[in-house]
């Protein structure tokens, strides 16, 4: 990959143009910490690509000055994976929106998972249809009354994370769009990972399902409702730091330490290498109340990637056949000369 | 050995079926005849011929899976239309094709399988050696089963049955060696080469088709041999070749002549699976090929791909096409170039998965939502998929514009003799590339003539711009909603496909190209039999030409001067009228007579030859 | 009040364009006043003009959105090309609808807003107010924020700024009911109805009321009043409605005649959203909606709904049309009754996803795999949406088909004052259903004179049997890959849907139905437009007709017969030219003209008017 | 739901014509033992409705003498699911392949599944597209050589459990197509569970992929590599019944009772029922030669359905609302009577 030889900053991202959020709009901090992150990751402007679908996240290409693809409802994922697979240079960075990515673009996103292309791919999980003004998501709630549902919606929600790492995901994080330094650090951590990053990005749409996520992050609660995880730190939580993750049999339990003779050491440490994804998919399945929300890098896991594996096939190929170049290929077989 | 023969009848052209259970490896007999057929300098045809199910009960008419090959001294152009030799190896597979063979055939059976058990799983109420249904045709009754299994089993190399049974083919082809009087050393060879690391194979298959062989010569029932001398006029190096071979083939030369990486993104579906299946096999001319989920994210990773600078190809049938619209429309509006190759078959919905037919033709042209104009073009012998593979990928990258190509699964799975064409001499591909950090570049600045605008590839400096499904302002590429922009973009996009029209051959005429009573227009795949109809009728001294169009839309643009050269004007499809209403569209002066057929079949020569006599007649 | 009038004109019609903010609540304003135009007897229709962005900027271009509402006292049949009154609520609302203006409009303005920094947001170079650019026009600078904010804080309710801010629509109201010369006591009553629950929000918005009110009689600036009277010759029962609205309605009406349940299968698309929408709110007549994954699901879902003996319904926009072909040919192929609304927008791709086109015709017609025929009709009015979504129901169900009603965004969104209909006197719908245990039954034996097969909905007792997509076999219905049965089902299909032709009614033409000079030839929602201008032409001498058509594919039978008593044909159409292209090939023997617009809005009767003249005067 | 009076028999659901698969394909047994549970689950013939996709596997509709409909490749889910919600008295079975559910109709596998619609859906996994003549699938094992993979594939596989529970599935087997007596008691419970079932079938396809499940189910190593799971039984199997499961920390393990101080006390009790499921999501994972593989219901919860909560909004609208009918909804709102 080509490396930057000076050090670019975030304006270096940034269009000229207006962007066209909504005011207030939880995009606006994504789309900076996004142009804040990428000088941290070495990339040169002219090798990064962003391509989404259709819904108001996937306007996000237009804000960006790089090389950019505002593609299809829900086909962002197969645009971006041929792009990536044909050119591996190439940083390949994918806006998405809840419907996007697991509504209309569900299969894409198990497949392009489970191929483990290396693509970024930033979820914006705001819980609604934005920009059809106001409809369920598969991660709406259960109950929940939108435009569609007026007597409320009667469908399990999906969790982005629970897919992902049954699509045998290696890389799963999830932010909040009030917390730019987690948003950039974990935008960060997903640009390095070689492999599928998927990143839930938790955000709020001011218009049609306003302060949707304010339950877990808002300020004086979220210390208690969220727990900020770190690779090879016990995994704690709470405004006075004195909660804590344990496993109880096939369960994990939110505890309190001092309590009930537990101590530090009965607390987990997270291990977001494992290669098993049991612990992962227990983690990414925490839920509030019963357990606190898990945000940051939940799983990240070495795998080879599929056009890794393809361009070694290439390589190989070209090594080791018979048949040189196209004349040879015509020729191959049996050749019938007639004279 | 093959001199000694009885009775020599010299022919022109034959035409052989083979039939048999789906299991019973027809496909590979039939090309087996047909490779020894051209190394003695045969031209060719070949046509496969097998149900939706893989491999229906045995001995069942469901299961009955057949090929049929077309020989001749002269230019052979389409697989015939009923056969002069009918290999059925069961009552099934008799039952099934008697109605193609044509009167006084020569009928091989295996006599084996001719039993009351046969004959009811077939569905015969009467055993059809004892009815008379087969008075008139030459019935060769061979023991073919026992005969290859008691070959096999004389060489006690302890062969299993199932392996001892597949050497009935052998049997199959030394019979025909003698029929047709030919060196049955060619069939040697091919069995060494084909079954070269096994040696037992060898000695078996060999062994089989000597017993073959020697069972014409030997028997009474075999009274005349055939003798089909080489072609005259056809020199040079040929190939069989299937049309989707010859698709993947010239997508290859296409892109290597551009210069540019070839990307398939494709999902399996009959019968254009081939074309993957094919490239899968050449990663080693940086080839990339990706089964994608569905046919939706098939098109989507060769837009993407096309985003990047490769060229994005896409292959399918009538149902994936159908899927691939809104896609479609998404390289229309962003105006990448991309190949989408649309092998027909029998529709509506799944229809008749295996069979042919010409019914995605206005799918093509108009099935897409908004303004949505793309080129289609149509190849018309299994061998010139290769030249229109090329010319899509030509079209796609010159004019910066996805182009669909319809093939069918006549052309797809049939076989042709085919010259190998120079791979130096195939003309360049020169795709509009911008230079890095070029400060004129914008997005949608167009090229004056041809109306594309230009291919600035991620990872070149200074031309980072973005593209997408919405409207985009003129030049500069801007999302716009501006109602007169939305007009003046509307009509670039359709100028820039008219445009194609002066990049394209005018049409030609094969006949009389002054004119005259009757024009016959065709398009893609049925050329071949059209193209024998008409010219046996001028042959016959009938007032009759041909229009076959390879280029669909847009239409070559003498085409209103060739049609207003004839009096009548006949189309003739594999479809309810398809392109006919389209011609009614784009030249209405026009008052045009359709025949049509759809039945998953080709055109046969002799109703064509019927249908045109009468057209000529008519008032 | 209403009383002390200075300067009252007698209006026959007005048009009104509210103009500001995307979050500034135009379409509710602009429908509040509406309805109270329609209290007051005016005949009435709206549009409204909203971005693709949900709220763009405040103050930006890209942000402004627009209602545009039509009154008159003689039917009113669009939403006007022009505006008599223009309020902007802020100068990018002026700058973007300056062009929509008739010269000399009265032209009220939020004078709060109109500073340096709204108009460097607003791309202003030059103050608008001081550069003569608004010479001509009637000027009213009304100070609507801070008087509404005032009278709000007057009342010392502890209301927060944004709810303030909120009654600025009142004060508009307040003073466009002034300026129409309107009971404002109408406009109280709305208030109380529309804010029932919350006391405080009614005193608030009826103090802004009163204050735009009597804020127009009293300054200098609103020299003359406008009055509108009654719409004559309109008797009955009306109330608005869109055309989104009105389709809904018009299937449940449909079902309801029928019989059967309605399903919805549906994925939300701009501007067909509405329909899903509305139909969920219906649960208590025994409608079902579900809120699929994707267009593909919707579709199939409602397939599986049909086949089970509901009539499946699926709603979407041109790329989810696009995604539903495949589907589509299912249903064609297996001949259920299933009705697809595509609301139309621009195109291609995503393209103009807020505005209006025709653009998806040729899709409707041909965009499918095979020779998949199926019927096509075309609302064109808001409110004979509902009409037309009653007879998208009555063809699927009595002629067991899937139907395409098409309609687009301009009716989706429009409104017009609508006379309800009777629902007891609308007509029975029969579907051809089968009785439990009929030993005659079999899946594909067929109705002899619609060509139809019969419905037999799994749990009927004795009925037992299996459809799909592989083709099958006349009258029983078995899977089969025979030629000839393919033919002729193939035929079956395509005759059932031109027999539709049959039960439809004939082609009308407003104007001389005996002929004469031009036809203008339209289908769908440009009906209005072609109307007005036509019968305008009319009342001005000139020798012109109207045909519009509602049915698209089978066309009526008398089209030939209408076409030919005139001596030119222009087809006018808001796309590059499809439906010209359709009649092309069906009847070939006229040589029809054009018109097209392609800009995303309807067209202007202005521009209408002058292309007709210019037609009539060419030789 | 309708009941049956009379007693029925498997000859009840053969069709007179011929049955078209290959000889020797897993098919067949599959085909019989549907014939044969569906009595057992006292349905009455004209009922019961058999909804397919395409593929080999998708021919099944065409085999039963029930109401069916053989659809388009990948959708005959949401068909499916269209014909229960709007007529939740019929039974609905889906017969579909590891192609037709997993590659192309894998949105629509995961969304039924979140909606928890009242369908059997019986994968035949057969790890191959049949119909199409031996392309890879979803779920071929990473690396294999296919016509359309000849250097080997370079994606991981799906495990439809792993999927089906990650969607919140709430029932999941496992079955093999040479087990008559397996299969037919997994669609009973099948057919009894309300809510989505899906059944994955280790299938053969004997022209394709011949002997791809028999790593695992051949006779002479079967009991080793698979586990016959039981509600509410000791998770054990083994030629012996000497080998057990347990849990060790975030894994399970198979272990020998009697060795390592192992006994029988260690040994995990399968629940079935229980709502959390890491455990289920543990045992649908299991694959050879790490762990057995689970065989039997792994999972079965109870839920409600999809159509059971919207007839429930149908009955309460139609108590509640204010309009109550056709005539009454075109007169609400704002009308204009002008005389
Ligand atoms: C094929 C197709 N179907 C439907 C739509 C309409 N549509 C546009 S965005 C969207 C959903 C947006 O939701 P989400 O992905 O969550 O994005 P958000 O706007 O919430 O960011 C829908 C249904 C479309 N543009 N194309
Ligand atoms: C839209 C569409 N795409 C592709 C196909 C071709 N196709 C038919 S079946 C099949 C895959 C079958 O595999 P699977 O579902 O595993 O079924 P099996 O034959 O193995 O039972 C494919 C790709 C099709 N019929 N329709
Ligand atoms: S509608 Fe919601 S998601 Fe869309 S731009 Fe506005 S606030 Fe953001
Ligand atoms: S190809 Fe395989 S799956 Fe299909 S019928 Fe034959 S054995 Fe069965
Ligand atoms: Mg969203
Ligand atoms: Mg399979």
């Amino acid at each position: 990959m080509t490396q930057s030889q000076t050090k670019l900053t975030r304006a270096d991202f940034q269009i000229d143009g207006q962007v066209k959020w909504c005011a207030g709009c939880g995009g606006y901090p994504i789309l900076a910490a996004v142009q804040k992150a990428l000088p941290e990751t070495g990339v040169t402007k002219e090798n990064v690509v962003f391509i989404s679908g259709i819904g108001c996240s996937s306007r996000f290409p237009y804000y960006m000055k790089t090389y950019g693809f505002h593609t299809l409802h829900g086909r962002a994922l197969p645009i971006a994976s041929g792009l990536k697979i044909s050119r591996p240079d190439l940083h390949v960075w994918v806006a998405t929106g809840d419907g996007d990515s697991m509504a209309i673009g569900g299969n894409h996103f198990i497949h392009t998972i489970r191929r483990n292309i290396n693509l970024n791919i930033m979820i914006f999980n705001n819980k609604i249809y934005g920009l059809t003004k106001g409809q369920y998501s598969p991660t709406t709630p259960l109950g929940s009354i939108t435009k569609t549902s007026p007597h409320g919606t009667i469908e399990n929600p999906f969790l982005p994370g629970e897919l992902t790492i049954a699509a045998q995901g290696t890389f799963f994080a999830r932010v909040v769009d009030k917390e730019p330094k987690g948003m950039e650090s974990v935008f960060i951590d997903a640009a390095k990972h070689d492999g599928t990053s998927v990143i839930e990005i938790l955000q709020n749409c001011v218009i049609f399902n306003n302060d949707i996520h304010e339950q877990i992050v808002a300020k004086d609660v979220r210390d208690d409702r969220m727990i900020l995880l770190e690779h090879d730190k016990k995994m704690i939580f709470g405004k006075e730091n004195d909660k804590g993750l344990i496993l109880d049999g096939q369960e994990i339990k939110a505890v309190k330490i001092g309590e009930n003779g537990i101590t530090m050491d009965d607390i987990l440490v997270h291990d977001k290498k494992t290669q098993n994804p049991n612990i992962h998919y227990m983690l990414a399945r925490m839920t509030y109340p019963e357990l606190p929300v898990a945000i940051g890098v939940i799983r990240s896991v070495d795998q080879p990637t599929y056009e890794a594996m393809l361009d070694e096939q290439v390589e190989h190929a070209k090594k080791n056949s018979k048949i040189k170049d196209l004349k040879g290929l015509l020729h191959s077989g049996n050749i019938f000369e007639i004279k | 050995m093959g001199n000694n023969q009885k009775n020599v009848i010299e022919l022109e052209e034959v035409v052989v079926k083979f039939a048999g259970d789906s299991g019973d490896g027809m496909q590979l007999t039939g090309n087996q005849f047909s490779d020894a057929s051209a190394s003695f300098g045969n031209d060719l045809s070949t046509f496969p011929d097998y149900p939706s199910e893989i491999r229906a009960p045995q001995g069942t008419v469901a299961g009955v899976s057949g090929f049929q090959v077309h020989i001749g001294n002269k230019a052979v152009q389409t697989p015939g239309d009923l056969a002069d030799v009918l290999i059925a190896l069961n009552p099934a597979a008799l039952k099934t094709n008697m109605k193609w063979v044509k009167p006084g055939a020569t009928i091989i059976i295996d006599i084996d399988n001719f039993d009351n058990k046969h004959y009811k799983k077939a569905g015969y109420i009467e055993d059809p050696l004892h009815d008379n249904s087969l008075k008139g045709y030459t019935l060769i009754k061979a023991p073919i089963t026992s005969l290859s299994r008691a070959t096999v089993n004389s060489l006690e190399l302890d062969i299993d049955h199932k392996t001892a049974d597949k050497t009935r083919n052998q049997f199959v082809m030394g019979l025909l060696f003698w029929l047709f009087n030919r060196d049955v050393k060619k069939g040697e060879e091919f069995i060494v080469k084909k079954f070269a690391k096994k040696p037992d194979l060898v000695t078996i298959n060999k062994a089989v088709l000597f017993a073959g062989y020697n069972y014409a010569e030997t028997v009474e029932a075999i009274a005349t041999q055939f003798n089909i001398n080489p072609a005259k006029n056809r020199k040079g190096t040929f190939r069989q070749v299937t049309g989707n071979a010859a698709t993947a083939w010239g997508l290859i030369a296409g892109t290597q002549k551009a210069g540019v990486k070839l990307f398939l993104g494709s999902y399996p579906i009959t019968p254009a699976t081939e074309i993957l299946q094919e490239l899968s096999l050449h990663k080693y001319l940086d080839v990339k090929t990706f089964q994608a989920e569905d046919e939706i994210a098939g098109i989507c990773s060769a837009i993407g791909a096309s985003f990047a600078g490769s060229l994005g190809v896409t292959t399918t049938s009538g149902p994936g096409l159908a899927l691939k619209t809104e896609a479609a429309g998404l390289a229309v509006i962003t105006e990448l170039p991309l190949v989408i190759v649309d092998v027909q078959r029998g529709g509506p919905s799944t229809g008749l998965p295996t069979k042919t037919e010409q019914s995605d033709l206005m799918q093509a042209i108009y099935g897409r939502h908004g303004e949505s104009p793309l080129p289609v073009i149509a190849a018309s012998t299994p061998g010139n998929c290769f030249k229109f593979a090329f010319e899509a990928v030509r079209i796609a990258l010159e004019h910066m514009t996805p182009v669909i190509l319809l093939t069918d699964g006549y052309l797809a799975n049939g076989t042709e003799l085919w010259e190998i064409p120079n791979v130096d001499k195939l003309p360049e591909i020169i795709p509009p590339l911008v230079k890095d950090n070029d400060p004129d570049f914008q997005p949608y600045r167009r090229d004056p003539e041809k109306l594309n605008r230009f291919w600035a590839i991620p990872g070149q400096e200074g031309l980072q711009h973005r593209i997408g499904g919405l409207e985009k302002s003129d030049i500069y590429g801007a999302v716009s909603h501006d109602p007169f922009n939305h007009e003046v973009m509307s009509k670039y996009r359709a100028g820039k496909v008219q445009k194609i029209e002066n990049y394209i051959p005018e049409q030609k005429i094969i006949g009389n190209p002054k004119g005259g009573e009757l024009l016959i227009i065709g398009w893609g795949g049925t050329f071949g039999a059209l193209n024998v109809a008409v010219t046996e009728l001028r042959e016959e001294g009938y007032d009759i030409s041909l229009a076959h169009f390879n280029y669909i839309f847009p239409l070559p643009k003498n085409t209103k001067e060739v049609f207003s050269k004839f009096k009548k004007h006949l189309v003739c499809e594999l479809n309810l009228g398809q392109f006919v209403d389209y011609l009614r569209s784009q030249h209405p002066e026009f008052s045009y007579q359709q025949y049509n057929k759809i039945q998953g079949l080709p055109f046969f020569i002799k109703e064509l030859k019927n249908k045109f006599k009468k057209t000529l007649e008519e008032k």
